[in-house]
């Protein structure tokens, strides 16, 4: 196997708020080989988009801090780059796709324009060539007509398409790594069954390793290569996608994969959900952050937090009880 | 000792009535204002002998607002004047005197007995005309170019006033009333200057009128008037703004400092020239005399024995005040008594004295005293300075007062309806001997504010208007003002001192304020700008 | 395109956040104040500041040393010594006890005008906001032609119509501010309105007044807050202002601004101190509103708070 | 068979106007155009489809929140448009509805017992302060809360938890019919099923009848008994749940559920898919003939220009498209 | 977009009626009447005859909706806005003559605000919480705090005691000497809007801070872009369509608000002449007034209106 393009390291990231110190991400370790999909998944608030802030240098500064850790992409350590070295590295050597594509475009800008823009600042082609090359990624992304849509504002497009403009925009650089923040939360399945099949083929052409991140274990499961599952920051299951379905090794991650209803499953049988609350960042103490939810736990959960154990093969799994079940 | 005048430059002058534009540039408009404004373009009959005033070695001052000492008056556009029988005067006019061309408007032509007669009947024909003015004549005819004659019906004390030098005598071509007299761009003359822009609330600008007749004579020697090229009045209404335009030189000429500014001022501009003069605008707190209390005499002396008038003057103004100046002006000579030779009745009016006064309001059936309100018009500082202060007083011997400022167009209107409350503080010119007791002490006048209603006064005015003998006249008004100011129409209150500042690099100028109803005109003509002084000091 | 049903204009951003849940844990009686003591030091200042004054004005009756119209001929245009804190005016008055007054009628006067502003506005605003249609329509026009005139010009012809005072004053600046100021609540409104939680109460059979009163009004409040001091400052400023042309509180009545403009101006040079003292309080206290209010802003609009 | 509610060919049109003052309508969006089901007493009938085809229109048109342009709904029996004065009344308190989003549908600065008494109150049933203690502590337990919690403000809960305030607020009136807009949508997985299980349980033990809003297909199947599926303002098929999900008609519900990802890797992978192209139109102009036919797969030239109508197949599975003629 | 704006225009016209109206109203209610002004300005006694005559003379006789109408039907007809009382000059040409000062004064004060205001905005904005952050918003609360007459008097009486310095504010029109115009104007204009600076700098700044928190802006950070490009290219552009709008509600001010200042440096501005109008009761001058400033006030909302477009392509498409 070839060197990941990705390694992560302990990374810890840390909130200051009203309400006390937010750990959002805790000491999470992971690498992303060349050309394969990474996806992060877990509930809302599980620092998974901190993770993604993290590894880009995106994190704001106050309140949040980068407590320690290392981030190794091609050969440098990301945290450790200057702020020139590292806009170098933004748009052009990763690039990001965010959520919420209604809101994640300028609207006072075109959409060639801000398609153009990272060709430009970070190719230093003038901007007739930029947007030619826009003009050529709408066209990949299939946007019909594209050589008018570029003049279009994004208010002007739906939904689906600002998130295909999105996906131009990453590619505009051919990056070594994009990761996509939910990308298709916000859409509709046919779309998202679209757009996903699309940032798919698009990475796997271009040999572009991917990050996914998302809650949909779903999309995990059609998607990804490998699956990290994060739970209250820290870093709880990985493993490749088949033996993830097959053999979840976490409560948690086995709590998810039986809650959610499926379209196969049987519904004489009430919805098996995971009891409680999603833990609260400001107050998670000492031990694993699942104990309070978690039916198996008991007096070794409280002492510290279990750490990321390889189990079986490339299947990593943080709980004390793993082999008690 | 004077200098060799020279010719040249602009004089700044800031107008003495600071926060009031020209109201209108139509002489048929009939506003008081009109020959502040246009007195430097439009010429009268007569108007005031500079020669005679005190920087010429004579004994005026020239400030007063409508009054030319009866020796001190010359032809301005007449030539001469002579009684044919003692209800015909006739008026030679001068010569030569020449309107300058003012494209669209007029050729350039000679002013002609015409013009008088026209400017006359435009003037009795207005509907704004004050009723009864010139009811005194009976006919104005020019039976030649260069006569005049005016007909009377009986005498009147104020006829050379009132169609000669007064407010309402400037003489207009008819071309003006031809092309709009109201529109300022139209507005032209035989006066030494000529208009040349109007910025209502801000300046008007006048510019030499090269073709204009008058000389001075200076050091002996004869010059052609108006020195300057070009004048310009200000009106600023900021104080603070308008005495810092002085300080720093934009203004060449400040006709109105008031006392409070005048120390600041004269420190940091040492080298500023100075003229005092005693305002021409009285102040008192006039009492309606037709409700209650204020019928009673009593009450109305006992206020004014309540209010301190000495420590007003020496406390209040810093002593730049008079304690006695209203309704005659010191320098009415021969109209003016001074408040030494007044009888008791009046002295004590001046005098300080809480005792008597509380005793009168208890014998008037007020010993607890009363309270009544008092109109004041907010754009008054000084008045709404001062009336808490006498307000303080009068508490003193248990009257209370209600201070109600109102705003200038409120507060004027309630006086000229005769709805004003029973006190009302007011500030008003004097005009002249006879006016200042026509205006406020008969009936039916609008700014006689305290409703004074006595038929026998105003018998004695209407006398006085023709009393031929002027020692007579003198007399007869003396006796009049003795009376109504024992009468205490009003609390009669002390008359400040007000101040003209201007720079020494104004040459031939000393202050004088009017030369004629304030007009100004002849005085700047005359006034010329040593432009090298200028320089040396500075500026 | 739809247009915004709110007229951009009106909504100033940061006061149109409605929702603003209050701190996540209340750990004390008054959270708001602990959080403004804790992260709004300058606007804590104001607080106090703007509670010292209003102390002042309070008792002004009672710290002042001198009758506010106390007249002393004898000791006029004095500096400051210990027998006359800050001085005294022209007519021999002590300036402290003056300013002590002022801060009463400054005090009755912005919070007067700015109470009735807020009425005004409220009502205007949540009736437009909220019943929308012709009426908004209409009320929009009209509340348009009134703030194409400048206010101060308003005023001028206003209060001469009704003769200079305080009360004038009050309604006038109070009218005047509160129909500028029912946009504002008008944005908030319409932007409350489109609340989930006020369709599920309409849709309980809630009648208008209890959705108006439940739960419209509790939740436009804080941007209402926000304006009602800020207008306080205004009124105050507006008074001086007004004082300036000779149109403000009429003397004897000792309004800073009236201070300020009147004899403060024309004894400028023999006696600084008539214009310093109203001058500085005048400028302490609006400044001191108005800190308070942009941090009572930023404590009660939850998007620019610290953190989430 | 009871039915509680009958809808009959139902439009809801909302008209487009520009200008300032003088509006003129520059079109009509047809929202819903011409709906008809009935649901019957103690069933839940899940109606799915995309963003923006019409499903929370119609919900609110049966709420009696919007006025219906065409077409009848019976409630009990009874048309709405007829509903006045105390009948209006009774309807309010018999039909409920529980919103989407849990943070924006409870006023954050009402007490959750104030929000749980509320429609007592409206309704003048609260009777005395203990009454209603009594009946909130009742409703909350419920929904499987805590009495104490009444003290509390909304904020001071996690999403779940609101909704199940949301979900006692509506049974506060004891209502026989719930209308839920995608209750579930805006939680968390592993909160989801946890709020599935108690609608379940409610129904169950107080015979509710619920109109289920959703876009989760996967949900939609288990909660409901029968299924109606939503495109641009119509119902294209509408069958009881077996029958939709195992032998879908209409192509554009077997798109649909193709497009949902299953969390299994073995049978996603398996799974043959059918990818929609394009994005659904927008409901002012919507396509000549079948709505649908321009994203079709199978699209025949008679479908540009012949709208097929809504036809049972006689085993009650009811479908609109010609190729299921 | 023409029609938009003809619809737009069209709009103001209820706006107007109803303002004018008001005006209308409103002036001829004020107590002290013109009659009574002139009356006594004249010294005339004012027994009922002459009053009688002088109202009938100023055409105050009729109706107040008579009035009404007629001026509305000239001002329709004839563009005629009437003639004042005092001065017999139509009220279009003397309102029109202090248009230009009032103009110069509004731009410069403008000009000064937005050149202080953006900028310290800006910076302020980037740099939250930050000493310079919190200096700039004392700075601008400070400037909302001092009342204008008052700074406005500073600034011209101590420099010309201490160093014999003021600045010149003997009006000269734009058209006889620009560039002293321009000198002359600058101070007031400072003044002026040193206000309007404070209010817009704020503005500004919240403004900022918002966008700057929106997700786009993450994107662009995303993109590689530095600092500069972030807030010039992306966030300025945004934060800047509530700061114009401000601007155009503060028209009001800049058009006739301004009379404070105009008082103190003598410009011989609208406000002035409005304020010389009531004193003077001169009606069809305030009322002039009073439309001209109503009009311009609402074109220049209608200009803010549609410079949106320029800022919001949302808006563009009309
Ligand atoms: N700017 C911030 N300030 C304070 N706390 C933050 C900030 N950004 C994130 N957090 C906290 O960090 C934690 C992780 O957040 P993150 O956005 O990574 O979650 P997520 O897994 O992406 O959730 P979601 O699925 O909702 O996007 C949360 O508890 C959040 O409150
Ligand atoms: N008040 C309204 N005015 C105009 N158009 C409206 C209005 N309400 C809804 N629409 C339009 O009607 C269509 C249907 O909206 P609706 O909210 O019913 O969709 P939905 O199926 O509930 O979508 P979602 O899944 O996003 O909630 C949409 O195109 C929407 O834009
Ligand atoms: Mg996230
Ligand atoms: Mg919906
Ligand atoms: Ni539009």
């Amino acid at each position: 196997m070839t060197e990941p393009i990705l390694q992560v390291r302990d990374l810890t990231t840390r909130f200051r708020t009203d309400r006390g110190v937010v750990t959002a991400v805790d000491r999470v370790s992971f690498d992303v080989n060349a050309g394969e999909t990474l996806a992060i998944v877990g509930e809302s608030g599980s620092g998974k988009s901190v993770t993604a802030l993290s590894i880009l240098g995106l994190i704001p500064q106050p309140p949040g801090e980068i407590a320690s850790g290392e981030i190794r992409f091609e050969g440098k350590d990301l945290l450790r780059l200057k702020p020139a070295e590292m806009r170098a590295i933004r748009g052009n050597r990763i690039a990001m796709i965010f959520q919420e594509p209604m809101s994640s475009m300028n609207p006072a800008l075109t959409v060639g324009k801000q398609i153009a823009e990272p060709i430009r600042i970070h190719e230093h082609r003038p901007w007739r060539d930029a947007y030619d090359e826009a003009v050529a990624l709408l066209a990949q992304v299939q946007i019909p007509e594209p050589r008018s849509r570029v003049q279009a504002y994004p208010h002007q497009f739906s939904g689906g398409m600002r998130q295909r403009a999105m996906i131009a925009m990453a590619l505009a650089c051919k990056p070594k790594l994009i990761i996509a923040d939910e990308p298709t939360t916000a859409l509709d399945v046919t779309v998202q069954a679209q757009i996903l099949d699309l940032l798919k083929t698009l990475a796997q052409k271009s040999g572009t390793a991917l990050i996914l991140i998302t809650h949909d274990l779903g999309v995990v499961a059609r998607y990804a290569d490998r699956v990290a599952v994060m739970y209250g920051g820290r870093l709880v299951e990985m493993a490749s996608a088949e033996a993830l379905y097959r053999h979840p090794a976490h409560p948690y991650t086995r709590g998810l994969i039986a809650c959610v209803p499926r379209l196969d499953g049987d519904t004489s049988q009430p919805l098996v959900p995971i009891d409680g609350q999603p833990p609260d960042l400001t107050a998670l103490g000492q031990g694993c952050a699942f104990r309070p939810r978690c039916k198996l736990a008991n007096e070794t959960c409280d002492q510290a937090p279990p750490p990321l154990r390889e189990i079986s093969h490339q299947h990593l799994n943080a709980c004390f009880l793993h082999d008690a079940y | 000792q004077a200098d060799a005048p020279k010719y040249g430059g602009t004089l700044e002058v800031g107008s003495v009535y600071p926060t009031i534009s020209a109201l209108s540039w139509d002489l048929a408009d009939w506003n008081w204002k009109q020959n502040y404004d246009t007195g430097q373009v439009y010429e009268q009959l007569f108007a005031a002998d500079l020669s005679k005033s005190r920087r010429n070695g004579g004994k005026y001052a020239f400030q007063a607002d409508a009054w030319l000492p009866p020796d001190a008056i010359r032809g301005e556009l007449a030539e001469s004047w002579k009684w044919i029988d003692p209800l015909t005067l006739e008026v030679k006019l001068r010569k030569n005197v020449r309107f300058p061309a003012k494209p669209g408007v007029m050729e350039e032509r000679e002013l002609t007995s015409e013009d008088v007669l026209f400017s006359y009947g435009r003037m009795n024909a207005s509907a704004k005309k004050i009723p009864s003015y010139y009811d005194y004549l009976t006919k104005v005819e020019a039976p030649d170019k260069y006569t005049v004659i005016f007909r009377f019906k009986e005498f009147n004390a104020e006829w050379d006033y009132r169609f000669g030098w007064g407010y309402y005598s400037g003489i207009m071509p008819k071309e003006v009333a031809t092309a709009g007299a109201a529109n300022w761009k139209n507005v032209t003359g035989t006066g030494p200057f000529t208009l040349n822009q109007f910025t209502q609330g801000n300046s008007t600008t006048y510019v030499k009128n090269a073709q204009y007749w008058d000389t001075d004579k200076i050091g002996g020697k004869d010059y052609k008037l108006p020195f300057v090229d070009k004048m310009v009045l200000r009106t600023v209404k900021d104080e603070a703004t308008r005495n810092t335009m002085l300080r720093t030189g934009k203004l060449d000429v400040l006709e109105l400092v008031r006392w409070t500014a005048v120390d600041e001022l004269k420190k940091s501009a040492p080298q500023l020239k100075w003229s005092k003069w005693l305002s021409y605008t009285g102040q008192y707190l006039a009492l309606r005399v037709d409700t209650k209390p204020f019928n009673d005499i009593r009450v109305r002396r006992a206020l004014n024995m309540a209010v301190n008038k000495q420590e007003i003057v020496k406390q209040y103004y810093g002593g730049n005040a008079e304690l006695f100046a209203y309704p005659q002006h010191p320098d009415y000579g021969g109209y003016f008594e001074p408040l030494s030779t007044m009888p008791d009745s009046v002295k004590e009016l001046f005098t300080y004295n809480p005792e008597k006064a509380k005793k009168l309001l208890a014998e008037a059936g007020y010993p607890k005293g009363f309270k009544f309100k008092v109109q004041v018009c907010a754009c008054n500082q000084d008045h709404m300075e001062m009336l808490p202060l006498i307000g303080a007083y009068l508490e003193q011997v248990g009257v209370k007062i209600e201070i109600q400022p109102m705003e200038y167009g409120a507060y004027l209107s309630a006086m000229t309806t005769k709805t004003n409350a029973p006190g009302y503080m007011m500030a008003n010119g004097h005009t002249n001997p006879t006016t200042t007791l026509r205006k406020s002490f008969v009936a039916g006048q609008v700014w006689n504010a305290s409703q004074w209603n006595d038929p026998a006064f105003t018998a004695r005015v209407d006398q006085a208007f023709q009393i031929r003998d002027e020692g007579k006249r003198q007399e007869a008004i003396r006796a009049m003002t003795r009376d109504i100011v024992a009468q205490a129409p009003y609390i009669w209150l002390p008359t400040p001192y007000v101040f003209t500042a201007w720079w020494p690099w104004v040459k031939n100028y000393d202050g004088e304020l009017r030369a004629g109803a304030v007009r100004s005109g002849p005085i700047y003509a005359r006034a010329w700008i040593d432009q090298e002084m200028k320089k040396k000091l500075g500026f | 395109m739809a247009h915004p049903s709110v007229d951009p204009r009106a909504v100033s951003p940061s006061l149109v956040t409605a929702q603003a849940p209050p701190a996540s844990r209340r750990r004390s009686r008054f959270p708001m104040m602990r959080r403004l003591f804790r992260d709004k030091p300058l606007g804590a200042a104001g607080a106090v500041i703007c509670a010292i004054f209003l102390f002042c004005g309070v008792f002004a009756g009672w710290l002042a040393p001198y009758g506010v119209n106390e007249i002393n001929m004898m000791a006029r245009l004095q500096p400051p010594s210990w027998a006359h804190l800050f001085g005294t005016d022209n007519l021999g008055r002590d300036i402290f006890s003056r300013c002590l007054y002022g801060a009463q009628l400054s005090v009755v006067i912005g919070l007067s005008a700015a109470t009735l502003a807020t009425l005004v506005s409220l009502v205007l605003g949540i009736l437009c906001g909220y019943l929308g249609g012709k009426l908004d329509l209409v009320v929009q026009r009209m509340v348009d032609a009134w703030m194409s005139f400048p206010d101060l010009i308003i005023l001028i012809v206003v209060v001469s119509v009704l003769g200079p005072g305080s009360w004038q004053i009050v309604c006038t600046l109070g009218l005047l501010l509160g129909i500028g100021g029912s946009r504002i609540v008008r944005g908030a409104v319409v932007s409350v309105r489109e609340n989930m939680y006020v369709h599920a109460a309409q849709s309980i059979g809630a009648s208008t007044s209890r959705i108006l009163w439940r739960h419209i009004l509790p939740n436009v409040l804080p941007p209402v807050i926000v304006l009602f001091t800020t207008r306080v400052g205004t009124a105050i400023l507006a008074e001086s202002g007004l004082s300036f042309l000779g149109l403000g509180v009429p003397p004897p009545a000792p309004t800073w601004g009236g201070m300020l403009s009147g004899d403060g101006r024309t004894f400028m040079f023999q006696g600084p101190w008539l214009a310093l003292a109203p001058g500085i309080c005048l400028t302490v206290v609006v400044y001191a509103i108005n800190v308070y209010g942009d941090a009572m802003r930023d404590l009660l609009d939850p998007r620019l708070r610290g953190g989430r | 068979m009871d039915p509680i509610l009958r809808v009959e060919n139902l439009k809801v049109h909302f008209p487009v106007t520009q200008g300032v003052l003088f509006k003129r309508q520059v079109g009509t969006v047809k929202a819903v155009d011409g709906v008809s089901f009935t649901l019957n007493r103690g069933e839940t009938l899940g109606l799915v489809g995309e963003s923006g085809c019409g499903k929370s229109t119609t919900g609110l048109a049966i709420m009696k929140m919007l006025p219906a342009s065409d077409g009848r709904i019976l409630f009990d029996g009874e048309d709405l448009a007829g509903f006045k004065g105390q009948r209006q009344k009774q309807f309010r308190r018999s039909v409920q509805m529980v919103y989407q989003d849990p943070f924006a549908s409870l006023n954050p600065r009402m007490k959750v017992r104030d929000l749980i008494a509320e429609p007592l109150e409206v309704h003048g049933m609260a009777g005395d302060r203990q009454a209603v203690q009594t009946r909130v502590s009742e409703l909350l337990d419920m929904v499987g809360l805590l009495p104490y919690m009444a003290d509390r403000y909304p904020h001071e809960f996690s999403g779940g938890q609101r909704q199940r305030i949301g979900i006692a607020r509506a049974l506060a009136l004891e209502p026989s019919l719930i209308v839920c807009d995608e209750p579930v949508s805006a939680l968390d997985v592993s909160i989801q099923a946890q709020v599935v299980n108690v609608f379940m349980e409610l129904q169950r033990t107080l015979g509710l009848s619920y109109l289920f809003i959703a876009h989760d297909l996967a949900v939609v199947r288990h909660i409901s008994d029968r299924v109606a599926v939503m495109y641009l303002g119509r119902i294209v098929e509408i069958a009881t749940r077996r029958q939709l999900y195992a032998s879908p008609l209409h192509p554009y519900t077997r798109a649909l559920l193709s497009a949902v990802p299953v969390a299994d890797v073995e049978t996603e992978r398996r799974r043959q898919r059918i990818v929609l192209k394009g994005e659904v139109p927008s409901p002012m102009n919507p396509p000549s003939g079948c709505r649908f036919h321009a994203r079709c797969p199978m699209a025949m030239p008679q479908c540009h220009n012949d709208d097929p109508p809504l036809r049972d197949r006689g085993d009650g599975q009811m479908v609109a498209c010609h190729l299921a003629e | 977009m023409s029609a938009y704006f003809v619809r737009r225009l069209l709009a103001l016209i209820p706006t107007l009626l109803f303002a004018s109206i008001i005006v209308f109203t409103i002036v001829r209610l004020v107590p002290g009447d013109v009659v009574d002004l002139m009356l006594s300005q004249n010294d005339i006694s004012a027994d009922a005859l002459t009053r009688e005559q002088l109202v009938h003379a100023l055409g105050l006789d009729r109706p107040i909706w008579d009035q009404y109408l007629r001026w509305v039907t000239n001002i329709v007809l004839h563009g005629d806005l009437g003639q004042s009382l005092w001065q017999s000059e139509p009220v279009l040409k003397m309102v029109m003559a202090r248009i230009p000062a009032t103009f110069s004064l509004g731009v410069l004060a403008l000009f000064v605000a937005l050149t202080v205001a953006l900028p310290i905005g800006i910076v302020s904005a980037t740099r939250q919480d930050s000493a310079v952050d919190y200096v700039a918003r004392s700075f601008s609360i400070l400037m909302l705090a001092v009342p204008s007459f008052w700074l406005g008097t500073m600034v011209i009486v101590f420099p010309s005691v201490w160093w014999g310095w003021s600045p010149d504010v003997r009006y000269i029109p734009f058209l006889e000497d620009p560039v002293q115009h321009v000198k002359q104007m600058l101070v007031p204009a400072i003044v002026l809007g040193m206000a309007l600076s404070a209010i817009t700098m704020r503005m500004t700044r919240t403004m900022m801070l918002e966008v700057l928190r929106q997700d786009y802006i993450r994107t662009a950070w995303a993109k590689g872009l530095n600092e500069r490009q972030v807030i010039f290219r992306h966030a300025l552009r945004n934060a800047l369509i509530p700061v114009v709008t401000l601007i155009g509600l503060q028209a009001p001010l800049l058009i006739g608000g301004a009379v404070v200042i105009e008082q103190i440096f003598a410009v011989p501005g609208m406000g002035l002449l409005l304020l010389d109008a009531v004193h003077q009761r001169d009606y069809p001058v305030i009322t002039g007034v009073f439309l001209v400033v109503g009009v311009a006030v609402m074109l220049i909302n209608l200009l803010v209106d549609l410079s949106y477009g320029l800022f919001d392509p949302k808006v563009r498409h009309h």
